[in-house]
């Protein structure tokens, strides 16, 4: 059951994060709510690297025995970079859309109507 | 070193390295580097249809960056679980390549004139062979993790280019929302990937595909990877990013945004006919109703049909409803992706069978014919923007007076997109009606009804912008530059060619495809007994 | 932003050689230790945004242009992919080839195999590449912060 | 490579065939048919006299700028009738992306009990 607690983590992490982009009004919180998504699933992948009584594989001396193989841990840093460009890419649209808008509520924000 | 054993690396890297050399070479000069852009974008071109060729005669073409191709083949099938990155280029890859690299050379092209008076161009021509290269990437990628980073590098350029009016806020307003939904997308794919690592410890979509167990976290993954990419490839009712990003983005990134939706759709594909192809139709049942067998394929099927009807009648009579010409074309592109589900969805259905493959045939030789001929049209919006500053359909009018060719590229897009013989249309949505109506009537009736009103729709546009008498505001419209000219004619000279040979096109470029899709053990035995 | 009290200022004037230092190492030890190119780019990243928030936007704004390090970024991005496109020209002649190391490498400076494990030079191509991502790593970051805190100045000029 | 002779086959359907450059002559002779049924016209045809006029029954000419139909005003009366289910339709495209995403999640959520739950 105790090995079980990231992966709960991981589903909750999901599930605020969604609830923040879907029913939160400001453009800020719902960029806070994909960057709780995307933490949820980087969580996830650091926890499927790990197996039970291994080293890290990163000792120049390593004391023997099993080591886990390091691919999630290069994923998750893979994703968390692509987060960062996201992040600061959304960041600058919402200046930019708060500066023709003067609002940050998602709803009034580029309509159908021209 | 021989040019040819390095194709499928070099197709990714010298866009890339293009796209990081322009912002220096912008420092010298604007024209130098509008004509290096042309020239990478060629090269690309060039080297695609360089491995295309090698791909339909010689087969599978694999590559393994850093590392020696056999070596590693060797080490996959003695059951070495390898991380390495692995580009395995089948028919279908090869096919979808080449749109991909098609489009953005002519959006270049077109570019020179129509961009001329803007600012920042140096970052729109990086992020435009960027995108240029993480389309191709997430084409001929044979690694499950490799296809979200291309995913997202192609999504991050493609919102910057959507937003680059930044002077505008429905620009940046429809810059957001597409890379709101393009991560929370990508960010699903990436749990699905994590969950087939978990489970087979692999990457690799040949890998995974072979070791498939069809349990329950394996659905899990199929329902996470088919929502988010079919969210991507803009199937109603998740299509409503398309209208924004594609009517309020200049002509030009338009174009090259296409072959990105066409990219996801091509996800779709890989995953439900390659990533659980074993399952499909030869594994066990997944139920038995009395003395039907229900496989994967049936459900799959169902949904996919079940979408691409909502998707095509929402499209058309969305299409109808709009003042906006570029919004129109766009929910125009959103019943066109219809017709390709319908016929893909429909091959599901039957598949291995002689209508299932006219059927995939169909709809392949569709998603090459709806690039094409969505592309044309939205330049010749393009043009008609560039030259009246407006693409409102209530206060355009009579502008053939003045763009004699515009006319006219416009009228072959027209009869093209509405399937008009001879055009490139017909002839694919003549192999979608026959085969679909071999499956079930009434699919095939719906498709005919809303390419009727397709037609009705841009009838509509036709007449609305260049038929009726000159108006006083646009008396001193001109026509468009010669640039611009030139790229609607490389797309109207190809939609041509194909109306008038189509059975070529069929047999030499959409055949493969369609055999590589309907024999996923192909593409499966290529990297596991490769290296033998 | 204008910039904050003497205190800040002072304070990190001190802080910022320890952190450009710490930075530059994970850059350069990542094929040995946990970190890389990316992570030291971040903390060299963050040390200038350390500036940037002490001295204000504008202060920097006039010491370093944004374009520079649009400039600084390309070069980094220009180097890894050169790096990898050298590995089709030496060695094995593969896209992505560590072609400085292994039995066919050319083996300059950098491939002084591993005599004590722990020394930078035992990696071939792998530092190198580091070395271009950290480059862009710290130029792309703190490029962003810039133009976002000087964008934020502006917004508030405008109101 | 390509066969040259492989350009002049027909186009194979599966149940039907179909061949484009047929279709492309039939087209030009039917336009040479109308262009010479046109040669047949009445010679005494002027411009800028009463014949071009158009005639309205007696009523004066409009502006001709007012007298163009624009692009919503045609299929007028289809759009009216269909009304119920274009204003369905309308409000489903809010331009609001929280409703994008929910679209998004409605639809996993279909498939997660199609494709999971009941098979």
């Amino acid at each position: 059951m105790i090995y079980n607690i990231p992966y709960f983590a991981v589903i909750g992490l999901i599930i605020i994060g969604l609830y923040a982009v879907l029913f939160k009004r400001n453009l800020i919180k719902m960029v806070i709510g994909i960057t709780l998504i995307e933490s949820g699933v980087n969580l996830f992948l650091i926890t499927l690297g790990y197996r039970e009584g291994s080293t890290a594989p990163i000792y120049t001396l390593s004391p023997g025995g099993i080591m886990s193989m390091p691919v999630p841990q290069a994923l998750t840093l893979t994703s968390i970079v692509i987060g960062v460009a996201v992040l600061a890419l959304m960041l600058s649209f919402i200046i930019h859309i708060y500066r023709h808008y003067k609002t940050l509520d998602v709803g009034k924000i580029g309509g159908d109507e021209e | 070193m021989n040019i040819m054993n390095h194709l499928p690396a070099l197709i990714i890297a010298i866009p890339l390295l293009g796209a990081f050399l322009t912002p220096l070479i912008s420092k010298i000069n604007d024209r130098l580097r509008n004509i290096f852009v042309i020239l990478i974008a060629g090269l690309t071109c060039l080297l695609v249809f360089l491995l295309a060729n090698q791909v339909f005669t010689e087969g599978i073409q694999t590559y393994v960056f850093g590392a020696n191709t056999k070596e590693t083949l060797n080490a996959i099938s003695s059951g070495t679980p390898l991380v390495r990155i692995l580009f395995e280029v089948d028919g279908l890859s090869a096919f979808m390549a080449i749109i991909g690299c098609l489009l953005p050379l002519v959006a270049v092209i077109y570019s020179w004139a129509f961009m001329k008076d803007h600012t920042g161009l140096d970052k729109y021509y990086t992020l435009i062979l960027l995108m240029t290269a993480g389309m191709l990437g997430m084409m001929l990628t044979g690694d499950m993790f490799n296809f979200f980073v291309f995913l997202e590098i192609t999504s991050i350029s493609s919102a910057a280019l959507i937003a680059f009016y930044t002077d505008k806020g429905k620009a940046v307003a429809a810059g957001f929302k597409y890379i709101v939904i393009s991560s929370i997308g990508a960010l699903f794919v990436l749990l699905a990937v994590a969950l087939f690592y978990g489970q087979y410890d692999a990457l690799n979509i040949a890998v995974i595909a072979n070791s498939m167990q069809y349990s329950f976290l394996d659905k899990v993954a199929l329902v996470l990877l088919i929502a988010a990419l079919g969210m991507k490839s803009g199937l109603v009712p998740m299509h409503m990013w398309l209208p924004d990003a594609y009517g309020r983005a200049t002509a030009s990134v338009t174009l090259a945004l296409i072959p990105t939706t066409l990219a996801s759709l091509y996800g779709v594909l890989r995953v439900s006919f390659t990533l659980y192809g074993n399952n499909l139709i030869t594994g066990n049942p997944l139920k038995q109703i009395g003395q039907i067998e229900i496989h994967l394929n049936i459900l799959l099927a169902i949904f996919l049909v079940s979408l691409a009807l909502i998707t095509i009648v929402v499209g058309v009579l969305m299409a109808l409803k709009q003042t906006d010409l570029k919004r129109m074309i766009a929910y125009a592109a959103i019943a066109e992706i219809g017709y390709m589900l319908l016929a893909i969805g429909a091959a599901l259905s039957v598949l291995k069978t002689e209508v299932g493959n006219m059927a995939l045939k169909g709809g392949m030789f569709h998603i090459m014919n709806d690039a094409l001929d969505v592309g044309l049209l939205f330049l010749v919006a393009g043009a008609i923007y560039y030259a009246t500053k407006e693409t409102s359909l209530n206060k355009l009018g009579g502008l053939a007076r003045n763009m004699k060719y515009t006319t006219v590229f416009f009228l072959i897009g027209l009869l093209a997109v509405s399937g008009i013989p001879p055009m490139n249309g017909f002839a694919s949505k003549l192999l979608i009606y026959e085969s679909v109506y071999q499956v079930n009537p009434i699919l095939s009736i719906v498709a005919i009804l809303c390419s009727i009103l397709m037609l009705a729709v841009f009838v509509k546009v036709f007449h609305s912008i260049f038929l009726g008498p000159k108006q006083s505001s646009f008396e001193k419209v001109k026509e468009a530059p010669k640039s611009m000219l030139i790229g609607m004619a490389i797309i109207a000279g190809i939609i041509i060619f194909f109306g008038l040979f189509p059975q070529v096109i069929v047999n030499n470029i959409v055949t493969p495809a369609v055999d590589a899709l309907s024999n996923p053990g192909t593409y499966i035995n290529a990297i596991l007994t490769g290296g033998v | 932003m204008s910039g904050m009290s003497r205190i800040v200022k002072t304070m990190s004037n001190i802080i910022f050689p320890f952190v450009m230092i710490f930075g530059l190492y994970v850059i350069a030890h990542g094929h040995l230790t946990p970190g890389g190119g990316f992570q030291g780019g971040a903390v060299v990243a963050s040390a200038c945004a350390m500036i940037l928030v002490a001295y204000g936007s504008v202060w920097t704004m006039k010491k370093i242009k944004e374009k520079q390090l649009s400039i600084l970024e390309s070069l980094g991005a220009i180097g890894f992919i050169g790096l990898a496109f050298l590995g089709l020209v030496f060695a094995d002649k593969i896209f992505f080839d560590n072609f400085i190391m292994g039995p066919n490498g050319i083996g300059i400076i950098f491939n002084k195999s591993a005599e004590g494990l722990s020394n930078i030079n035992t990696a071939g191509v792998l530092p190198l590449m580091n070395f271009a991502v950290g480059l862009k790593v710290i130029a792309g970051l703190f490029a962003i912060v810039l133009v976002m805190a000087y964008a934020t100045v502006k917004v508030k000029e405008v109101e | 490579m390509i066969q040259w002779d492989s350009f002049l086959k027909t186009f194979d359907t599966g149940s039907g065939l179909w061949n484009p450059l047929v279709w492309a002559t039939v087209i030009v002779i039917a336009l040479l048919i109308v262009y010479i049924i046109r040669s047949f016209g009445k010679k005494e045809y002027k411009e800028g006299t009463e014949q071009t006029k158009p005639f309205l029954s007696g009523n004066p000419e409009g502006d001709k700028e007012k007298m163009h139909v624009k692009g919503s005003n045609l299929y007028w009366g289809f759009m009216e009738s269909m009304k119920w289910g274009f204003d369905q339709l309308t409000k489903i495209h809010t331009g609001n992306v929280s409703d994008y995403i929910l679209w998004f999640v409605v639809i996993m959520g279909i498939l997660f009990i199609f494709i999971v739950g009941v098979f």
